[in-house]
């Protein structure tokens, strides 16, 4: 049935499948260069969706926040992290999870979940924008699993980035953009947010000698 | 109005009789150990004695320890007063029941037991210990039996339950024979008889009664002493003529009061001698076998209790 | 409305001024002057409101209507009174060197600016905008957790970030569904993250979007909420926090989480109510479970304490859990409860922060151990926290016990078999509460225990109209209770 | 005086007098002046009101601005609010008369007075309120007022820690039990529309619901009176609360409980069942015998005093359960004698315990003493506090002619009716009920002669007592008081049943006019020729008998000057008798002990010190008895185990890796996701 669809759509599906794809290369992603990449692909990613919905919609202020998306998420942010990291010295270390193999089943899981729970949406839409709100929730939960299963602060925060994206794909593809004052107290968030874990990296770093998170246990109630 | 006269006789005929009673028991159980006994009218002299004879009083006396002689004697003769001797319509009788009698024994036994402490010695401490412990079973006991009376003759006015049972005729009770057990019991524990205690002993192994008014001499000994002898005299009476009550004077005719009088000192003298008997032909107990006499009195009086209230009623 | 733009205004211009010359003598004294502004514009607006009613009409930005009124003035009070607890306070913490005068800077920007984030999260009508204002308090105030900068503090202030990043995010998420449902009925897409005019359309709203929409925003709003178990957050940001913005996270954050909950359980109940394949009780049943799962657990959390401030902030995970039951139960005398116990709990719990604050400083420690014989050391701290442990746990005549009557009268009636919970988890918390508290308050005072420069009168204040509250609700806050119990469950109780 | 003007006051002077406290910091003499005679008014007025009301039977509703906006606060005064009304003003009145004199020692102490004077304030506006309010709300807000103030007395030396102790576990049992009343309440008002007491009586209830709400009912208000098991609070919080609080709390606030349960299962329920008659018997006889016996065990007074109030409490639920029997079976008369039992002994159980505490606080003032095992010889030290006291002792252990026999008497005969009962069943229990009761008063009596004998007779066993000289005069006034009110309530019953006739009469329309009907100077509960008891010419005869005696010595008195002549006790001619061989409480209750052994965990402990080289001689022994409460071990011990159990499972939650924090996020959205499709 793809091939009823029109053009754009079909363009819209096969960016949802890559910004998937890059999700999923986060996830198996070990070294904290290559992954700060490979989420810059995805913030542009998301960008040239936004634009193209734009350009398909006829809304204007919609390519306003491409622009502010590629300038955010494709580039400030990973740059800013690429900074952090090369300041940090920890350029070169590998930042995987424990057992790669059972994260990928378990985002398979996640992602046949999620098609799962957006089925009933079926009824009151194009199927386009059912299946890309599967997708954008599947990325979502992809973040939050790639939050579980990090234990390092940089690749818990490109997580935590990469979940922002999954919200900024559905609101594009499924909605087409949020009214626009949300969208610019969004971005204003997401901006403050990430200089602020810039700071975080930091205290942490001085706090613990390294930017483990499975060290910052100092406050647990369980007996000692 | 002649009622309360003759209320009166009968309570100063058995205040003045007591005594006599104990005399009495003593003599037989003399006969029966071929001992010689005292005269009869000893105790009267006894008593004599001991209201003439100077009161020598503990340096550590309190004025709880020179009441309390007086208030046994009254609380004692109170309790004589509301139990019918001769004749049924006692109008004394209508004023306290046999709750309240019980009560008066209380009242009693608990200053006898203040005034044991009262002097600061061993002794006294020891018999009133022993005394309150005897009678916190003895008297749940003597109320279950009096209960069962109670609620088989409907009433707990003495002189009513005795007219109720006269009016039933000869009825064979199962709850009645255990509630008399039980009150023998209780009555041997609380008037402090063989096997309970025994008044003729000063062994302070084995003393109750005596260990508290070891102290009391003079005319307080002797309210003490005749008090003691009116409550023997009181179980006896209650005994033979809530149980036996044929015989007792119905009416105020002198007649029939002359007869009553009769057979009720018949009865008490058989009483006496049955006493005696069991006096002699039983030892005294160790202090802590006396629980179980007593357990059994209130067991006895329990299964009376049940049996009326389940075979007997409805 | 310039009582309403003043109200927001104020603080953002306060927190903008104290963010560049924070590090001025006057800083602490300007910030006491706006908070009092603040409040005194926010009880302007509210009596515009008891006189002319709801404002910001049909489809305006913004939305005052008698949910969130008496909010934002109690808002702008609590903000008011711990500003002027914060002053000696952290003059004390400035004189114990744990403070500089740049992190003193920091401290009284990001306080107006957490100000400003309630304000508008309360009084904005644009669900995406209430959405920004959260992260907003999120923003604000993760600085101020890691502002003592020990290990601890940090810890606190990451885990802090991230639980409640990821929260708010799932959100957005939801709110992003509520859009999509939304844009399919109401044509004007701008209009269509509006509360007051999604409100109308509610029973037109797609009933499954509306269900998955809802989960995202309960597990999202949740976490600010301190709801089990994504209250992981919480006892450590108020632990480790100065104890003036553990005073206004228990009083003020928790409630308007809370609040932003609730506002889309309206829509998500409208569109319910259609039917489908889902129960129209589905919301209320979710926060009913949700509630008492933290009633529960955060009761069994409290006996095992060892620090002070985290003892009492599991007592509001408690009481939070106690609202949302309330607001889940549904029905006029349970939220009326509800309503009346968010207005006593903030009051109460904020009061009894600022006692705790001083009893730290007398101690020079926050561990339980170390807190010893208060009333002899200094009896208006002592007693203030006696006091307030006593309300909070719901002795009347103290307002709380009022609340908690209702809630329970009202469970009592639809749930009877609830109460059985509901009555051993006080009991539990009760339990929890003062066998830590005794050792604290009674007894000798330690060696060398000495009265500290304490400002009492906050908690005073505050005592007193929970007093009140308990003895007789005041006529026009019964309205409004009344008409917002009109407006979440459909029927009034008066 | 318009009786609403009255109310006020009677709710305003106490509340009146805790805020004038607030002055005595600078000036301590206040609390003489101002702060007692303010609650002695309380008092007074609360009696008048009270008496007004129960005499001329009326019955009043008031409404006051307080409350909810849809619910105020109700007021009502009928005949059993007066009769409780009377019971608290009395006790009020005479711990008024009592506290100045004895607060004197705290005014130097570490706490300040203000604190004790504003609670106690705050304590008597509670318990009155309670009595007079009409709606579950008001009826909730005077009871926690109750508790909580009567807290923070119990408290109020909180430097020492067994009052912490004590406090805490009174709190949180008050808490307890407070939320069940709430909760029998709830069920109430869900069946009858809203929470006024009358909507409540018109609810119509199936019998489950009845059931439950009376069963919350016995929980809560049993609590609060101390039924076994639930007495465990009591005999902490009593004894360490100053003496006069100690009076307030078991002379008055244990009635306020029974007045709520009253209240609750007589007026609110309305037809109880006969069933619940039988549980509460039984609860009440266990609860009877349990108190006597650890009261026996006791060494410190005012615990010996406390554990007395479990056992009268359980005499009082004895007449309930039993008026219950006979409601449910249909036999009003019988049932409003049983009631009538229970409120004469809730009225004398208040009168003596108070008169009884006060004692002990006027000892604990002058011989700094609450241990029975050094006191002695205070008789003639306290001559005054030793008679009141020894009336007090005669009252308790229900000997004639003092007015605990009179409540006994009657709880007997409402047990002696039981052959009308048509079922076997109960006609089996009943009896066994009877004998429990008549072995308690047995075993009381027993008690109180330890007592008296060994507080008060023999010698003195320590320097501090022996130096102890009488107390002040409002002290010994007040004991006056309640003693004298002893022995009239035990001279003139039908008085008294009379005026709770009303009572019944407004609870469940019976009355006992049959009690007297032959004139004031005889009481015949059911009629003349069942039972009847002439407590005026008991009285009388006593007077006469002690003449009697007095005549036969003058008659038989020997003929010239005899006088009395002190001497040394008797001491088998061994050296000269010291103290320390008197018998102590705990040698006085050894027989006890052996017979009844089960009932308590007793643990003994021996030292002696041997001579060098005589073994066999010792230079000294210590023995030591401490019989603890079984109720710890088998009720609460396993329910705390239990808690902690729990609290540390529940703690692992907590792991402090934000990673599991976040798996806990993430699990939950998927569970709620997967639940909702």
């Amino acid at each position: 049935m793809l091939e009823q669809l029109p053009l754009y759509q079909q363009a819209i599906l096969t960016l949802a499948a890559m910004v998937l794809f890059t999700s999923f290369a986060l996830l198996a992603q070990s070294r904290v260069v290559s992954i700060i990449h490979i989420f810059a692909w995805q913030g542009l990613l998301v960008a040239v969706t936004t634009a193209l919905v734009a350009y398909d919609s006829g809304k204007h202020d919609l390519y306003l926040s491409a622009i502010m998306t590629i300038a955010l998420k494709a580039l400030f942010i990973p740059w800013l992290l690429h900074r952090l990291v090369k300041r940090l010295g920890i350029d070169r270390e590998e930042h995987g999870a424990e057992h790669p193999a059972t994260v990928l089943m378990i985002g398979a899981g996640l992602v046949i979940f999620c098609y799962y729970v957006a089925q009933p949406i079926e009824q009151l839409s194009a199927s386009v924008t059912r299946n890309t709100i599967a997708i954008s929730m599947a990325v979502v939960l992809l973040g939050m699993l790639m939050l579980v299963s990090r234990s390092k602060a940089v690749a818990q925060v490109v997580g935590f980035m990469s979940l922002e994206n999954g919200l900024f794909f559905a609101a594009v593809a499924a909605t087409h953009g949020m009214p626009m004052a949300v969208e610019l107290g969004v971005a204003f968030d997401v901006l403050v947010a990430a200089v602020i874990f810039g700071v975080f990296f930091f205290h942490i770093r001085d706090s613990i000698e390294s930017l483990d998170v499975d060290q910052l246990n100092r406050l647990s109630e369980q007996d000692e | 109005m002649n009622d309360w006269l003759l209320a009166l006789i009968e309570l100063i005929l058995f205040v003045a009789l007591a005594p006599l009673f104990s005399a009495w028991v003593k003599r037989v159980k003399c006969w029966l150990q071929n001992r010689r006994a005292p005269a009869l009218l000893q105790p009267y002299r006894d008593l004599r004695r001991l209201f003439a004879k100077q009161v020598l009083l503990s340096h550590n006396a309190s004025p709880v320890f020179r009441a309390t002689p007086y208030i046994i004697a009254g609380a004692t003769l109170l309790a004589a007063a509301v139990v019918p001797f001769i004749s049924v319509n006692l109008p004394t009788a209508a004023i306290a029941d046999v709750i309240v009698l019980a009560g008066f024994f209380a009242l009693a036994r608990f200053f006898l037991a203040l005034a044991g402490m009262d002097v600061g010695t061993a002794f006294g401490g020891m018999g009133s210990s022993r005394e309150m412990t005897i009678s916190a079973l003895a008297e749940p006991a003597m109320l279950m039996a009096v209960f069962t009376l109670a609620m088989v003759a409907h009433s707990t006015n003495l002189s009513t339950v005795i007219d109720q049972l006269l009016a039933q005729g000869l009825v064979l009770r199962p709850s009645l024979l255990f509630a008399l057990l039980s009150l023998v019991l209780v009555g041997i524990a609380e008037t402090g008889r063989i096997p309970i205690d025994n008044p003729a002993t000063h062994l302070e192994l084995t003393m109750i009664h005596e260990a508290m008014i070891l102290e009391y001499s003079g005319r307080h000994l002797a309210l003490i002493e005749w008090a003691a002898q009116l409550k023997l005299l009181i179980y006896g009476v209650l005994i033979v003529n809530i149980f036996f009550p044929w015989g007792i004077a119905t009416s105020g005719s002198p007649g029939a009061l002359a007869i009553a009088s009769g057979v009720v000192f018949v009865k008490l003298l058989v009483l006496g001698v049955l006493l005696a008997v069991g006096e002699t032909v039983l030892a005294k107990m160790r202090l802590f076998r006396v629980p179980a006499f007593l357990v059994l009195a209130l067991t006895l009086a329990l299964i009376g209790l049940l049996s009326h209230i389940i075979l007997e009623v409805g | 409305m310039t009582a309403l733009y003043l109200t927001l205004l104020i603080p953002l211009l306060a927190s903008i001024l104290l963010g560049v010359f924070g590090n001025h003598r006057g800083a602490a004294a300007f910030n006491m002057l706006a908070t009092l502004a603040g409040f005194a514009t926010s009880v302007w607006l509210a009596l515009i409101v008891l006189q002319q009613g709801p404002l910001g009409g049909e489809a305006g930005q913004f939305h005052i209507d008698s949910f969130n009124v008496y909010l934002i003035a109690l808002t702008a009070l609590v903000g008011a009174t711990t500003s002027f607890f914060s002053t000696p306070y952290m003059a004390q913490e400035e004189a114990n060197g744990r403070l500089g005068p740049g992190r003193l800077r920091l401290y009284h920007a990001s306080y107006q600016g957490f100000l400003f984030t309630m304000q508008l999260a309360l009084t904005t009508n644009n669900l995406g905008v209430l959405w920004v204002a959260m992260e907003g308090a999120t923003l604000a105030t993760v600085l101020l957790v890691s502002l003592y900068r020990t290990p601890e503090s940090v810890e606190a202030a990451w885990k802090y970030f991230i639980v409640c990043g990821v929260g708010i995010a799932l959100a957005l998420f939801g709110t992003v569904l509520l859009y999509f449902a939304a844009a399919h009925v109401i044509p004007d897409a701008e209009h269509a993250l509006l509360w007051s005019v999604l409100a109308e359309h509610s029973a037109q709203l797609q009933p499954v979007v509306m269900a998955i929409a809802f989960v995202f925003l309960l597990v999202g709003y949740g976490t600010k909420v301190g709801l089990v178990p994504m209250h992981t957050w919480l006892p450590d940001a108020h632990s480790e926090g100065p104890t003036p913005m553990s005073a206004v996270l228990s009083g003020l954050l928790l409630n308007v989480a809370l609040y932003a909950l609730v506002r889309v359980k309206i829509l998500t109940d409208g569109a319910l109510a259609a039917g489908g394949m889902h129960s129209p009780q589905l919301a209320g049943n979710l926060m009913m479970g949700f509630g008492l799962l933290s009633f529960t657990v955060a009761g069994l959390f409290l006996h095992r304490q060892r620090d002070i401030k985290r003892l009492f902030s599991y007592s509001s995970i408690e009481h939070m859990g106690l609202m949302t039951f309330a607001f889940g139960l549904g029905g006029p005398l349970a939220t009326f409860g509800g309503l009346l116990h968010m207005t006593v709990h903030s009051l109460t719990k904020s009061a009894i922060f600022i006692a705790v604050g001083h009893a730290s400083h007398i101690a020079r420690t926050q561990s339980i151990e170390g807190i010893r014989g208060l009333i002899q050391t200094q009896p208006a701290v002592g007693w203030g926290l006696l006091i307030g442990t006593a309300a909070i746990a719901g002795f009347p005549p103290f307002g709380v016990f009022t609340s908690e009557f209702l809630l329970l009268s009202a469970t009592m009636k639809s749930h009877p078999w609830l109460t059985v919970p509901l009555l051993t988890g006080l009991g539990v918390a009760f339990a929890g509460l003062f066998r830590h508290l005794h050792p604290m308050v009674y007894g000798e005072r330690p060696e060398g225990q000495v009265a500290v420069s304490a400002n009492m009168w906050p908690v005073v204040l505050h005592m007193v109209l929970v007093l009140w509250l308990g003895l007789a609700i005041p006529t026009f806050l019964a309205d409004w209770f009344n008409q917002a119990a009109v407006l979440i469950t459909g029927k009034g109780l008066l | 005086m318009s009786t609403s003007l009255l109310l006020s006051a009677v709710l305003l002077l106490p509340l009146l007098s805790g805020v004038a406290a607030f002055a005595t910091d600078r000036q301590p003499s206040l609390m003489r002046w101002l702060v007692f005679p303010l609650l002695g008014l309380a008092g007074l007025t609360a009696v008048g009101l009270g008496g007004h009301v129960l005499l001329h039977n009326t019955i009043e509703t008031f409404i006051y601005a307080p409350g909810l906006p849809w619910l105020h606060w109700h007021f009502r005064l009928d005949p059993l609010a007066g009769f409780f009304l009377v019971l608290i003003g009395i006790v009020t009145s005479a711990v008024s008369l009592f506290g100045p004199g004895y607060v004197r020692e705290f005014e130097h102490g570490k706490q300040p007075l203000s604190v004790l004077g504003f609670f106690t304030g705050l304590f008597v506006t509670g318990m009155l309120m309670v009595v007079v309010a009409a709606d579950a709300f008001s009826f909730m807000v005077a009871w926690e007022l109750m508790s909580l103030s009567s807290y923070f007395l119990v408290v109020y030396q909180h430097q020492n820690p067994a009052n912490r102790r004590a406090g805490f576990l009174y709190l949180l049992m008050a808490e307890v039990g407070a939320l069940s009343i709430l909760l029998s309440f709830g069920v109430l008002a869900g069946f009858g529309d809203g929470f006024s007491f009358e909507a409540m009586r018109a609810a119509p209830l199936n019998l489950t619901w009845a059931s439950i709400a009376f069963a919350l009912g016995v929980l809560g208000f049993g609590m609060k009176a101390g039924l076994v098991p639930l007495h465990v609070w009591l005999p902490e919080a009593h004894p360490v609360a100053p003496s006069h609080i100690s009076a307030l709390m078991s002379g008055v606030m244990l009635k306020v409980a029974v007045y709520g349960f009253i209240r609750l299962s007589f007026d609110l329920i309305g037809d109880v069942h006969w069933a619940w008659g039988v549980a509460l018997l039984i609860i009440a006889s266990i609860t009877a015998l349990f108190g006597v016996l650890y009261a026996l065990m006791q060494h410190d007074l005012k615990r010996l005093l406390a554990y007395h109030s479990v056992e009268n409490i359980g005499i009082i639920f004895m007449g309930l359960g039993l008026s219950m029997i006979f409601y449910g079976t249909g036999y009003p008369l019988l049932g409003t004698l049983g009631l009538v039992a229970a409120l004469y002994h809730t009225l004398n159980h208040a009168l003596f315990k108070s008169l009884l505490f006060l004692g002990a606080g006027a000892v604990l003032q002058r011989s700094h003493e609450r241990d029975l095992e050094r006191m002695g010889g205070l008789l003639k030290r306290m001559p005054w506090t030793g008679l009141f006291f020894l009336i007090g002792c005669i009252s308790i252990s229900a000997l004639p002619p003092f007015n605990g026999f009179v409540s006994e008497w009657l709880t007997f005969q409402t047990a002696l009716q039981v052959p009308n009962l048509e079922s076997g069943v109960l006609r089996a229990v009943i009896p066994i009920a009877a004998a429990t009761l008549a072995l308690t008063g047995a075993l009381a009596a027993a008690c109180f002669v330890k007592v008296y004998g060994i507080a008060f007779l023999g010698k003195a066993r320590t320097r501090r007592v022996r130096r102890s000289s009488e107390a002040d005069r409002g002290m010994v006034l007040a004991q006056a008081l309640l003693a004298v009110l002893c022995l009239l309530f035990g001279i003139f019953p039908t008085a008294a049943v009379n005026a709770m006739n009303h009572v019944t009469r407004t609870l469940t329309g019976e009355t006992l006019s049959t009690a007297t009907a032959n004139g004031w100077l005889w009481l015949t509960p059911v009629s003349a020729d069942t039972a009847s008891y002439s407590a005026p010419l008991v009285f009388v005869g006593v007077l006469l008998a002690l003449l009697a005696w007095a005549l036969m010595y003058y008659v038989m008195r020997p003929t010239g000057r005899v006088q009395t002549e002190r001497g040394d006790t008797w001491d088998c001619g061994f050296g000269p008798l010291s103290p320390r061989m008197q018998y102590t409480s705990t040698s006085f209750t050894m027989p006890i002990r052996r017979i009844f052994a089960p009932v308590w965990r007793i643990h003994e402990e021996l030292e002696r010190e041997s001579q060098p080289g005589l073994p066999l001689e010792p230079k000294q022994i210590r023995y030591q008895v401490h019989a603890e409460d079984v109720t710890w071990k088998w009720f609460y011990a396993p329910i705390m185990q239990l808690l902690h159990a729990t609290t540390r499972r529940v703690s692992r939650i907590q792991t402090g890796n934000l990673r599991h924090y976040l798996a806990y996020s993430f699990v939950t959205l998927l569970l709620l996701l997967w639940l909702i499709t």
